[in-house]
């Protein structure tokens, strides 16, 4: 069986430091191929080149055995090869349908508008997507604008599909759908390459694995042949006992309770408390309000309710009053809310709490300080300090946000999808992380879409349901059944629920 | 004479309208002749579009060109006169065209058009040949000191003539701005009998407009400064723009030349020269006529 | 979608209003020889802001307009003048202008485009420098005055602008062509759809195999053209040109794209907008001839007044949130 | 980072050229005498420029400086011819001028940044729309004429401009501190970093506890400061204000901020570039007076085209790959 698309020893570097070091690696028809590795090990790249958008610095591409004649993901497309990419490729300012058949609209002269919304409407339904094809992309949450994007390869008729993490912002509901797209068209032939950090999606999806570490080829199994684990040691080169953290026993007093909180339209009638050193989980799903209510607790949005800290009613009116309660939010859209692209990592990183660094005139030792703390602290991986954070790898993103979140040392953290996009390794350093803070004394609140991190991370969990609290979970009560089950708002047990995401 | 050369300064607005391409014109025609004639002369030469700039190019002038004699039609007065009264503390010889100086006794030579028989013997024009009760409309220019001279002048000629000035707007001496004034003066006024448009430039929009309007025997129109299109019809006796007057923008070169003189010869040339503005109808009309001119 | 609704009808409320209060002051405000006026004018800035709409939708800007309008101008007045002794005076001289009007609008508008997307200059300054060079170029060629159409071919040539059919002048319909034909461009066709790609994007419009820096030229080259086809309407009228020709067209061309509803950073283009915004600009000055206010000298305070409130009616408080 | 320093360099690069060609065209050129003039001419625009740095770095524009500084420039004076009889001639009376100066400047900026940040409308329309209001006004109150302080009030008041110490004169004393201040005000304070993160993307900076709006108004309130400070230095050189006091200063400072290296979307701002930048500009007036040219109709052409050459040297082939 001859590959479709192949590597053969290709390097690939960016200014004077090298990225990949002689990738060889092929895509066969009806396969799905999973690439695996660490934040910054490179999967991004192989991806991009292999899809025409970046050129390897040396070594080949070989499309059906002779080299690739494309020279742009434009013209990769045109010859079959499609990439879903890990940062969002869409026009803010341009509706669902515009995106998904930019660059190859139906029509003659004047544009097909019917046309190309019935096949907006057709592959949005294929994804059980409910957006409308009319909806301007800049007004859709993260996880509407995924699927546009999941929605625009597949009418690109690909012949190799290539997804960069596909299912990081996605709802395991999606996830599902995705997946089986993603049977329907192995089945027809298709050759598939996938990444992401969660495993359990890749021993469930792949019938070949390549692992990879710190830009070169560590590993490569047929379906069956790593564990779950045995990919996890694979990719981090190191075994990897505990994931999540021991459940912690005593907590200190409510330090934060909200009754009646309502954050319109959405949002009606919250009430829930939180204890010293607990961390609670919130989850649901896309669009049950979870980003609402909790850009509302910390003032981002417009809200009503009673609010009181230590047992004080506060009112928080914006970021600063949140603050100045000592509350952080880590926001889940980090290309739009979370960091500047454009900057550099310390820039990103101090810019909510520059007030602490220098009085009238900003220190710059104390900046490049903090920023030599938070790059060990949270293992961020960056190839060179004064980049601009939008070279970064996604994962080192996340982490340099985190770092960011938690740099005015806050007593109460809200953390929206916290382990969006990082590896196996680090999501485990960064649960234990959290954990320490918890033990430390803090208050964490996770919401997060991933159901094992909502069950191996929290104290309690709250499920949120279309804008109202649904139940709240505590303790033995949590298991996966019961959360998913308010989630769904069944009555009957949902055991038989095959969720992917299954610890 | 002819061991030394002399540097003359000339700085004029520059040619945002008619009257001052002409003047623009004039200007470089004269340097370009005494430049030939005189080769001990050497001319700098710097239009300007605002105040501020002007008095820029004057202290380059100073500072870089050494000059010995400025040329100045200021932009404004006001803000002109400190500048140019630092050239002549340098001991420089000063002509000063056309707008004066705020500060009598600064400049050597004084030629001028006279902006106030400008209004006024366009007034006089108007009374001599309106009923009274008569109703006529004003296109003003550009906002500035010496429009407001021109029409103060021309307001108080008409006075106690019963003639009734019915709208005054900004053309800015702007052909296609009078153009678009005089169509919506057509649309609101019913009766019009005489326009005083001020301006060649502007003279010519409003005809177009009233040809538009198809009311071109209903009123007649008097722009002003010599424009040679305008002179043209006058001579050929064309009712509608029966006469003009003049402001020429040849001043410049009587200006120029005269601080030339002063420099090549030993030609007296203190003092103060006033152009008057004289009506031009079509018995004198020929006087007026330069058909090379741009203007 | 309330908010959309609020900004489509914004502008259209502020001309309506205006329209109302002209109305109120003045009984010929209404008369079809007013409105003629009104419509005629507008057509020169109108089908320039048109052209100037898929600019900045796609990101762009273009100061040069009005100068190269003056520049064109010029050129056709010449190169008509200069072959009347051949052509003599009939349609083949005009036809013969406004071919030389298209080609040096087309020359003008390739150049700001190449410079812009070839070079890789920011537009602002580009055509802030062909602005000064265009506009120098026609006081120099006019010897500071004014370049004047051929008494005779003039006469010929007039009624292009204030001629018209079934009593509608031709700058009104040429205007009204272009506004349509500039809708359907920027709604039903490629064009259009990637020249907001472009400015929403334009490396996801790169990714998507829309030719950025082509499109790109192509909103420049299109722009030239039209203003190449305003000045075809704009010589007949008064058949001259001179350095103050077309003067601050560009900034009321910019400003009828914005007030019409386009956003200047790109992204989201409105051609009807636009014309809206046009006949806004257009109003306010036809209004303050029409009405006796206290003093001329006001007039520009008034209008930007006008022009604030008019986006201000528009934006409504749906802005508070921000884009 | 090679890209980094060819931008860096680019614009010091064409300053040196201009400084070259200038010495080579003109003994006098390096005169003490010429190089005073300069950058004292330079200081108006070159202080209004600085604010218009921070303006355009966080994601704004203002129109509105020129017209802006006439009508600071007008109330000052007639303040200061009202205040004459009680205060007479002495530094009181300076002062109180300068005192209103700021105070008109601190208003006018403030209110186009409460109608852009409050109301929410586009900056371009808001400062397009008080740019016109600002003029008007000013040709309004000066009656079409011209507003003049009185002379011994002027003569007392002329070594502001005309002064110095250590022979260096006022204006570039107070530019030069006013661009050390912004520098440092932009790369090592909050308001710069700030302003930085809210152009290139504010929502971030929302989510960041940035106070947007106020930082914006922040940056329109300075720049009108800072053209009150230009004014307080202007006065004194010219003694009176009308409606063509500070014509298109506006284009002139957005141009020098664009030639020194600000981005026109926002989101990089450089001081230093910003002074590169005026200086070019005032230097390339300088030289055209130095320089016996074809003819001075063509002075617009040779501005237009050293400014889009200045840019091509600084972004050079980098920019083909865009930001
Ligand atoms: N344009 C660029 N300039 C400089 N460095 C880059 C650039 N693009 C990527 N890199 C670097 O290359 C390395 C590999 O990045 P890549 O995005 O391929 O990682 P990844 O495996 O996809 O990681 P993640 O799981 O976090 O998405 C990272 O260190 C990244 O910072
Ligand atoms: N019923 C609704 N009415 C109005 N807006 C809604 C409704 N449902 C969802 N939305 C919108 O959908 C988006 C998703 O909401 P939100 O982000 O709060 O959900 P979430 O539970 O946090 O989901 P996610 O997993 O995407 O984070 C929001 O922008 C919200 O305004
Ligand atoms: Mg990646
Ligand atoms: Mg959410």
């Amino acid at each position: 069986m001859t590959a479709v698309l192949e590597l053969r020893d290709v390097r690939k570097s960016f200014g004077p430091i090298e990225i990949l070091h002689g990738i060889d690696f092929a895509l066969h028809a009806g396969e799905v191929h999973a690439l695996i590795g660490e934040n910054g090990a490179g999967k991004s790249t192989v991806m991009k080149i292999l899809g025409g958008y970046l050129e390897p610095t040396s070594g080949g591409v070989l499309l059906d055995g002779k080299p690739a004649q494309y020279h742009s993901g434009a013209a990769a497309e045109a010859q079959g090869v499609v990439v879903i990419h890990q940062e969002f490729n869409l026009a803010p300012d341009l509706t669902v349908a515009d995106n998904i058949w930019l660059g190859r609209e139906m029509g003659g002269l004047f544009l097909d508008h019917k046309a190309m919304r019935a096949g907006a409407q057709a592959l949005l339904d294929q994804l059980d997507c409910p957006v409308s094809p009319d909806a301007r992309i800049r007004d859709l949450a993260v996880s509407d604008r995924q699927m546009v994007e999941i929605a625009k390869a597949l009418g690109r008729k690909a012949r190799v599909l290539i997804m960069d993490e596909p299912s990081a912002v996605l709802t395991h509901r999606e996830v599902e759908v995705l997946f089986r797209m993603i049977d329907k068209l192995r089945a027809a032939g298709v050759a598939l390459l996938y990444t992401s950090h969660r495993l359990e999606e890749i021993s469930h999806l792949a019938d070949r694995i390549t692992v990879l570490r710190d830009g070169a080829v560590v590993r490569q199994a047929q379906r069956g042949e790593l564990t779950e684990d045995g990919m996890a040691t694979a990719m981090v080169g190191r075994d990897l006992n505990d994931i999540f953290p021991p459940r912690r026993a005593d907590f200190g007093p409510v330090v934060l309770e909200v009754e009646d909180f309502a954050v319109p339209p959405l949002v009606q009638g919250v009430s829930l408390s939180l204890r010293r050193g607990e961390v609670l989980g919130i989850s649901g799903l896309v669009g049950a309000g979870r980003t609402e209510l909790a850009e509302g607790l910390v003032g981002l949005r417009p809200h009503h309710g009673q609010i009181r800290r230590n047992g004080v009613p506060v009112s928080i009116r914006n970021l600063s009053d949140a603050a100045h309660h000592r509350i952080a939010y880590l926001t889940e859209d980090r290309k739009e809310r979370g960091l500047l692209l454009a900057k550099t990592l310390r820039e990103n990183l101090t810019l909510s709490t520059l007030s602490r660094f220098g009085g009238a005139l900003i220190s710059r030792p104390a900046e490049e300080a903090a920023l030599t703390q938070a790059i060990s602290d949270f293992d961020i991986r960056a190839p060179s300090r004064d980049m601009a954070v939008g070279n970064l790898s996604g994962g080192n993103q996340q982490k340099l946000l985190l770092a960011k979140t938690m740099l005015p040392e806050p007593e109460i953290v809200i953390i929206d999808e916290p382990t969006r996009g990082i590896d196996i390794g680090t999501k485990s350093q960064i649960y234990h992380f959290i954990d320490r803070l918890a033990r430390e004394g803090l208050s964490v609140i996770v919401i997060s879409s991933d159901m094992p991190e909502i069950l191996g991370l929290s104290d309690r969990v709250l499920v949120m349901r279309q804008g109202r609290v649904a139940g709240v979970l505590d303790g033995a009560a949590i298991s996966e059944t019961a959360v998913v089950r308010l989630v769904m708002g069944t009555t009957e047990t949902v055991a038989d629920e095959k969720a992917p995401a299954h610890a | 004479a002819q061991d030394k050369t002399f540097v003359i300064g000339v700085s004029i607005p520059s040619a945002t309208h008619g009257f001052m391409g002409g003047l623009n014109w004039h200007a470089q025609q004269t340097i370009e002749r005494l430049e030939a004639t005189y080769p001990q002369l050497d001319f700098v030469l710097a239009t300007v579009g605002e105040p501020g700039k002007q008095v820029d190019d004057l202290e380059d002038m100073l500072a870089t060109r050494n000059i010995d004699g400025l040329v100045v039609l200021p932009f404004e007065s006001e803000p002109l006169t400190g500048p140019v009264k630092a050239v002549k503390d340098a001991g420089k010889w000063v002509t000063v065209v056309d707008r004066g100086l705020s500060q009598p006794g600064i400049e050597d030579l004084y030629v001028a058009g006279d902006n106030t028989a400008f209004g006024q013997v366009a007034g006089e024009y108007f009374k001599a040949n309106l009923q009274s009760g008569a109703k006529i409309v004003v296109l003003r220019g550009i906002p500035t000191t010496l429009d407001n001279e021109r029409v103060d002048a021309f307001q108080k000629a008409i006075d106690g003539s019963g003639i009734e000035i019915v709208d005054m707007q900004h053309g800015n001496w702007n052909r296609d701005d009078a153009f678009t004034v005089m169509q919506d003066f057509l649309s609101k006024h019913p009766k019009i009998d005489a326009v005083w448009a001020a301006d060649d430039d502007m003279a010519l929009g409003v005809m177009e407009a009233i040809a538009q309007a198809g009311r071109e025997d209903e009123m007649w129109i008097v722009g002003g400064a010599g424009m040679k299109e305008i002179i043209k019809r006058i001579m050929d006796g064309d009712k509608q723009i029966p006469v003009n007057v003049t402001y020429p923008p040849a001043q410049i070169s009587a200006a120029i030349e005269m601080t030339a003189l002063r420099f090549v010869s030993d030609t007296p040339v203190y003092g103060r020269f006033i152009i008057g503005s004289t009506l031009v109808t079509q018995e004198n009309a020929e006087r007026f006529y330069f058909p090379d001119s741009p203007f | 979608m309330p908010k959309l609704s609020l900004s489509t009808t914004g502008p259209l409320a502020a001309l309506v209003l205006l329209i109302v209060l002209g109305a109120f002051l003045n009984d010929n405000f209404l008369s079809a020889g007013n409105i003629t006026n009104v419509l005629a004018r507008s057509a020169f800035i109108g089908m320039i802001a048109v052209g100037m709409t898929f600019v900045i939708t796609s990101g762009g800007l273009d100061l040069s307009v009005g100068s190269m309008a003056a520049f064109i101008a010029g050129m056709m007045i010449m190169a008509m003048n200069a072959m009347l002794p051949t052509l003599g005076i009939g349609i083949p001289l005009v036809l013969a202008g406004m071919a030389v009007a298209l080609l040096v609008g087309l020359l003008a508008g390739l150049g700001n485009g190449l410079l812009i997307t070839r070079a890789g200059i920011e537009p602002f300054i580009v055509t802030l420098g062909t602005m000064g060079i265009f506009r120098s170029l026609v006081t120099w060629i006019a010897d500071g005055g004014t370049l004047s159409l051929d008494f005779e071919a003039r006469q010929f040539y007039r009624p292009v602008y204030y001629g018209g059919i079934f009593g509608i002048a031709w700058p009104i319909i040429v205007f009204a062509v272009v506004a349509v034909a500039g809708e359907i461009a920027m709604r039903h066709t490629r064009f259009g759809r990637y020249c907001e790609a472009i400015g929403s994007n334009d490396k996801v419009a790169r990714y998507s195999a829309v030719k950025v820096e082509r499109m790109q030229l192509w909103t420049y080259v299109a722009l030239g053209l039209l203003v190449g086809l305003a000045t075809i309407l704009y010589v007949p009228r008064l058949g001259s040109a001179s350095g103050s020709t077309g003067l601050l067209w560009e900034l009321e061309a910019i400003a009828a794209v914005i007030i019409g509803g386009t956003a200047l950073k790109g992204g989201y283009g409105r051609v009807w907008g636009t014309v809206v915004g046009v006949l806004i600009l257009s109003l306010i000055d036809n209004i303050l001839n029409l009405a006796d206010l206290v003093s001329p000298y006001l007039n520009g305070a008034i209008q930007g007044v006008i022009i604030v409130l008019a986006v201000v009616l528009q934006r409504g408080k749906s802005s508070a949130e921000g884009r």
